[in-house]
């Protein structure tokens, strides 16, 4: 094989390569809207009006998941399975939105925290990665990180929303994940630098429970007994 | 070969071009080793004005403010005395040339001076009043080299000015500072310093949005401290006004001293 | 033609190219001034005493706003209208201002969004590219999401000046404008990097509305029945 | 001796460097684990629940402290005494950390400042760099500031737990702190930006205290006569 | 007009725009492709055996100039013909390389320097900005000066070749060249910097042409009257 | 499964994947020492006498390349074949280099360019990812670029060691490279940069080449007929 | 002083500085256009026919030295003349091309090195700073080794037009320089850069002696007489 | 409020707290002014040695090297007479603690003494050999002192000992030097010295390169420039063999004796 004969064989590869990126990124790019989409959905728990029907956006989020799951599906059509991880980038900023964005569901569904088992159900995927494509470990993770901010906003808004109990029980659920989080030994490092932001998420729905309870709102409700 | 070494090093000796690079020589690590001499007591500079700086803090703490200004004043004449070395270096120099070996020193010096003006004044020290207090008396050994010279310069004085935009700089420093002391007020329990300081560092902030861009490029970089530096004063100013708004007003003056009195009996506690 | 007759040839275009971004620098600095005037008129909301008076600001910034009008119509002269995104550069920067100030100026008078034609009009300029002189859709939108920002400070100030019905008004008025953000599909680098600092303009404003719920200041006002 | 056995023996000298290096970091990410466990057992006390039991909670840490130990013990082992600095900053980090929880655990037993000799104890090391491996002063201080910002947030997590006379006690000591670290002259480090953050601590906990003021909490339980 | 409806209405925007330049990127990729064939054909000029047959390559040069202007006459489609400035930045790049191909072929012709005209009429565009797809001056003059580059390597190798006067005409041309930019007021960066290498490459070849006078070998040739 | 439990079961993930990190990181450490060892080897060639016993060094290299290979299949056994993509960082500089030294040696034994074949063989790992532990087309394609600027070293130095043929072998070798090269469209940034290198290695070559033939130094040696 | 008169003050020295300065770039550009021209009739020595006529050359420079002073004159009543190193960035380039330009006028008048005397005459400025507007020490050897570069260059375009003595002389006069600037002891500053250039400088030009002497062609002409 | 602040300040002076943060101070501005004076001494160091690497390199153009590596090494007794005042410094201190403050000035001197050892001895110094020199007698007036803590270590000598790092570092420079030399010895027309050069810094760049990225971060930094440097003396050398291969090699020396009488009546003519 001459020299040129040689080259143009390799140009084979590079062009096919570059080819497969090009497709990741389209449907890449319509999964991103699929998740902002969602994302407005959920959004709107925030406003004073959002609190009463959380369980019909849920549902409606929940429909929405149904297209992800179709644009995945399309995804992994895109580039053969076993190299999931020469091509990760390219989804793993979208795929932990994603999980945040099941995570979030979850727990306005029923205030437990999802596993990783049900976000890959959600999102339908797999966990092991033997079996296919796959959500990792880290992008659960990142995944249940920014939920966690998202509630520490969330228990702020219910206070103006006049729900004086949701923020005490934020405050269990997110000291529940942060014992979790310190199980771990973090050495990756964006999932270690979210992590501390989970510490101000902490503290700040402390100060939010403290606030009410210097006011005495806090056992108002509770001693009106709800949930 | 070495014959013909010998004989170009005899040459050399007496060649026009060496003895000119002979006098350049000189005149390069004359320069240098001024530089250099600059930078040290630029480094000086530095650390007793950050000292100063330090120092100046305490006021929020202690029962007398007059004297930590005091200490702080005359920490502050030993910097002065400093930049009269520098004052005596560049005699006769132009100030702008050795300026990169100096001006980290300086602004820290007006970060310092101008912290000290404040606390005192509760004004922000003019250009004029920083360059007011930089005018010293010649040195006596100097004296008799300089009689021959005398007559080009004033004989006994010396003043070191401070460049426009090396006070810009240091005042852009001394906004982190005001920060630090707002926040150490609200500590404190002072309902009044912190909201003095959020209108001098606004009315700062707004002048360094004025001069905008047309600065140096180092202003435009302190601006994003400095703003942040306002939105965190701007913040505390808010939290003491919501909490403040918690009880009537009538009663803030009782709520005041009864606290000093609540918290008087538990020293006995800790 | 001889080498020399060409290269004189061409030194006369890179003359012209140099001495129309020579004029355009001038005008663009000029405009900077004006425009950094107009911002210290209207920063003084900020202050305790500038909320008394919101409407002479507004109308001392539209008379600045004439000034602003007549300079860019100076500006116009300066280079063929074709040629806009040959000198983009030059007034990016202070277009996003300047749109910027008409959207708090727009703001401050009537709690609304400006939108691009009014700022255009403000500015004197258009929106159509083929029409002439124009505001690029990125430019309006990075000038109202510096609005944004100022709105947050804005709601914190207000608050120490004693107005208490303000910050819901500007919370309802940024959680609108954040849901018209999520329907865009944002690429271009610098304009999805300011779009990322709303986020925490949004939360900001939402923990000074929930520090007066939770006071009952809120309320208190609005029963007093401002707006 | 030849350039390359000069290489030689440079290289046995950085081979040598690289080997103690990775036997410390091995040692030290053990050690980061078992302060983790020891911040987990005295996280607890922010807890509503956690407030009566904070004796067993000490007892709890004060056993893995004994851990601790020993595994400092081990960490010495590893690198020439004399040599502390050379090696710093792999335990820079753990080092304040453990600081701080011996600072946390000394407070919660006796509301006093733990003193520099006492950490020194409780790890087992020295105070004197002649003596051995020993704790340098600004990691000291650097733990310290950590406890300052873990009793802000006890300030407010005590009074949701209905305490209401430690956050006073809490305010005493943390202004005697920081009259203490005012003394210091810091340099541009860390150390002088964590003192920054004690200014935040400090304020946070006097509102908490104005806060119980206003409200004649404070006056209150003290009559009723406090822990 | 709702936020809303304003928000998808420049969406509508924005989304034109970056299909227009995912277009322009595909067809600017087939143009470099077709630029990296030609300057294959071009390049073997420099092979001791390519000296003989230049003509044979100026021609296979000029028929893939051929398919330049069906490629280039594509991109034209893809944009607003006033928008050239507007996406500038995409095809600057291939634009200079295609202009040094240009140049390089008349050289090779002719020995004289193409005009910018020429160019034009080679890659089948205009110079006048008002009448079309043009020919900036500077992507013409950066065109020029990857050629004078080249030329140097030229003279380097048509030695090696055995052809003793080619050097000698190009180091005429080449001063010609130096000459004419000298002329030139340069600001532009990135031309000042291409311009600061020609200083090089003039002085590469009058060494090359130093080493043949030293040796006769100029002079020899010369002598038999070539050219 | 409590949050505890399951951030327990996670913990065992995360511990699995670093310890594979840190397997992989030592035996790459090795590997590096050896392709280091290697190196030294070859890099002698440089030395004025080094150009007598090129076989003998080659022999030498090539057994090393046997402990090479006993050690990537010790890096194989590390993790799982089919994650080759998500831990390729780890080994990705060193099997550059190992591509180089392999091209390096297999050039000085037959001045012939090495295939990826014989690369993968003298490397013992695969070429289709399939199969197992590949040579990326792209690591190849690195590594062929670091010999093509160790070779314009080696022209200038035999040269000086008296070698006047090799340099005319060298050139050709390089130009025939720098064609293949131009058959590729590269994206990729860190190999388009590198390959930009490529241009003044020809460059360089070609004037050594130029040096011998303006002094009949090239034919000479030729016409004593080596190779 | 209120703070907004501080900043107004100080804007009004901003703005007298951006004056200044904008007056020191007009001046400084013409300048530059001047200095070029000057280099145009000065390069023209290196043409082979270049070398019959250089009294003609410098004299015609010595002509635009006129206008140089003229300029620089110009320049002078742009700044207080006490804060010359305030602006020195401005026209620090250019100072140093025209102490280039006057020191290469003088050598090819006299074969000798200007003084800085000489080159401030030419220029019409002072040598030392108390006097005026002055040349720095630094400056005025930047301009004597640009000028050592344009001598190696002589030598070998001398050799080309058929010069051989020349060359002597200019080694001699180098070798003389570069004694010179070895008593120097230069900062790590652009000035450091150039004289490692001019080791590059010496060694071309004692490769040219060395080109005429084995080949007894510096003997030939100096017998012939020389000049 | 101001009757509580003074007797929190009474209570201050006497608190525990107070009185072990004036032990801090002291300890801390303690060891930043020692820090400080490193930093100065460092600074001392890298100029006089980068003094003495400018006067090494006139050795390739004058006729008596000795006289100048004499010169160069009396200078270097200097800069050893200020890593003396390190050494004092650091006296029972941790090396490392201050390490950051006089690393540069260390390695600036290891360039400088191994470009002396270089040019006297055509080898690399070892580390044993830069530490050798490095020991100093106890100065006088601190003996008094020392006297008490005289039992601890040895009473009149102090060592420095530079770190490997350090002198690798230095040698990673010396380098440059090496390469400057290089080309200056061709333009001098010395035909050995360059080859010799390029040996030594292939040996030292092999070195290097055996060394890999094990090596510290700067190291690796500094490899770059290392192979420019090689590469300019191998193109050097190179040139001399092209050039020198024009004549045959028993007309060499012929030729180079007439150089040097071509050479010399030129000088008239200058
Ligand atoms: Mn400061
Ligand atoms: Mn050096």
């Amino acid at each position: 094989m001459s020299v040129t004969e040689m080259f143009s064989y390799i140009q084979g590869f590079l062009s096919a390569d570059q080819d497969i990126r090009e497709d990741i990124r389209k449907v890449v790019q319509v999964l991103e809207q699929t998740a902002r989409e969602i994302l407005t959905v959920l959004q709107s728990v925030h406003q004073p009006s959002g609190f009463k029907d959380i369980p019909s956006k849920c549902l409606r989020a929940r429909e929405l998941f149904c297209t992800v799951r179709t644009q995945i599906g399309e995804l992994k059509t895109k580039f053969p399975v076993e190299q999931y991880y020469r091509f990760h980038e390219h989804w793993r900023f979208v795929l932990q939105r994603l999980a945040f964005l099941a995570a979030f569901v979850v727990y306005l569904e029923s205030e437990s925290l999802v596993t990783r088992e049900e976000v890959a159900k959600i999102l339908g995927i797999e966990i092991d990665r033997e079996k296919g494509f796959h959500l990792d470990v880290e992008d659960y993770l990142a995944g249940v990180l920014i939920m966690a901010s998202e509630l520490s906003r969330l228990a702020v808004n219910s206070v103006t929303a006049g729900d004086y109990s949701r923020p005490l029980r934020i405050s269990n659920f997110i000291n529940e994940l942060d014992s979790g989080f310190r199980l771990l030994n973090l050495k990756n490092d964006p999932l270690r630098k979210r992590y501390d932001g989970l510490k101000y998420d902490v503290k700040k729905i402390e100060e939010v429970v403290y606030d009410l309870s210097i006011r005495g709102l806090a056992k108002e409700q509770e001693a009106g007994g709800d949930k | 070969v070495q014959k013909s070494d010998d004989h170009d090093n005899g040459a050399q000796i007496s060649s026009p071009v060496i003895s000119a690079f002979k006098v350049f020589q000189q005149e390069l690590d004359t320069k240098h080793d001024k530089y250099e001499r600059l930078v040290k007591i630029s480094r000086d500079i530095t650390i007793e004005s950050k000292r100063t700086i330090f120092l100046l803090h305490r006021v929020t703490s202690v029962p007398n403010a007059e004297e930590v200004l005091h200490e702080a004043d005359v920490k502050l004449d030993g910097v002065r005395q400093k930049i009269g070395l520098i004052a005596e270096e560049l005699r006769g120099e132009d100030l702008y040339q050795f300026h990169r070996a100096f001006t980290p020193g300086i602004q820290e010096y007006v970060e310092a001076v101008s912290f000290h003006h404040f606390i005192r004044h509760r004004t922000l020290i003019s250009l004029e009043e920083v360059n007011a207090r930089l005018v010293f008396m010649r040195h006596e050994r100097t004296d008799a080299k300089g009689s021959s010279e005398g007559s080009r310069s004033s004989p006994a004085v010396l003043t070191f000015q401070v460049t426009p935009t090396d006070y810009l700089l240091g005042v852009a420093d001394l906004t982190g500072e005001l920060m630090r002391m707002c926040i150490s007020s609200v500590g404190n329990g002072d309902m009044d310093t912190p909201f003095k300081l959020s209108d001098f560092l606004r009315e700062i902030h707004d002048g360094f949005s004025y001069i905008g861009n047309t600065g140096p490029y180092e202003v435009s970089k302190k601006l994003h401290t400095l703003r942040q530096s306002l939105g965190k004063v701007e913040d505390a100013c808010y939290t003491l006004r919501v909490r403040g708004s918690e009880i009537p007003k009538h009663m803030l003056a009782d709520v005041l001293s009864s606290r000093t009195a609540i918290m008087d009996p538990d020293e006995g506690v800790v």
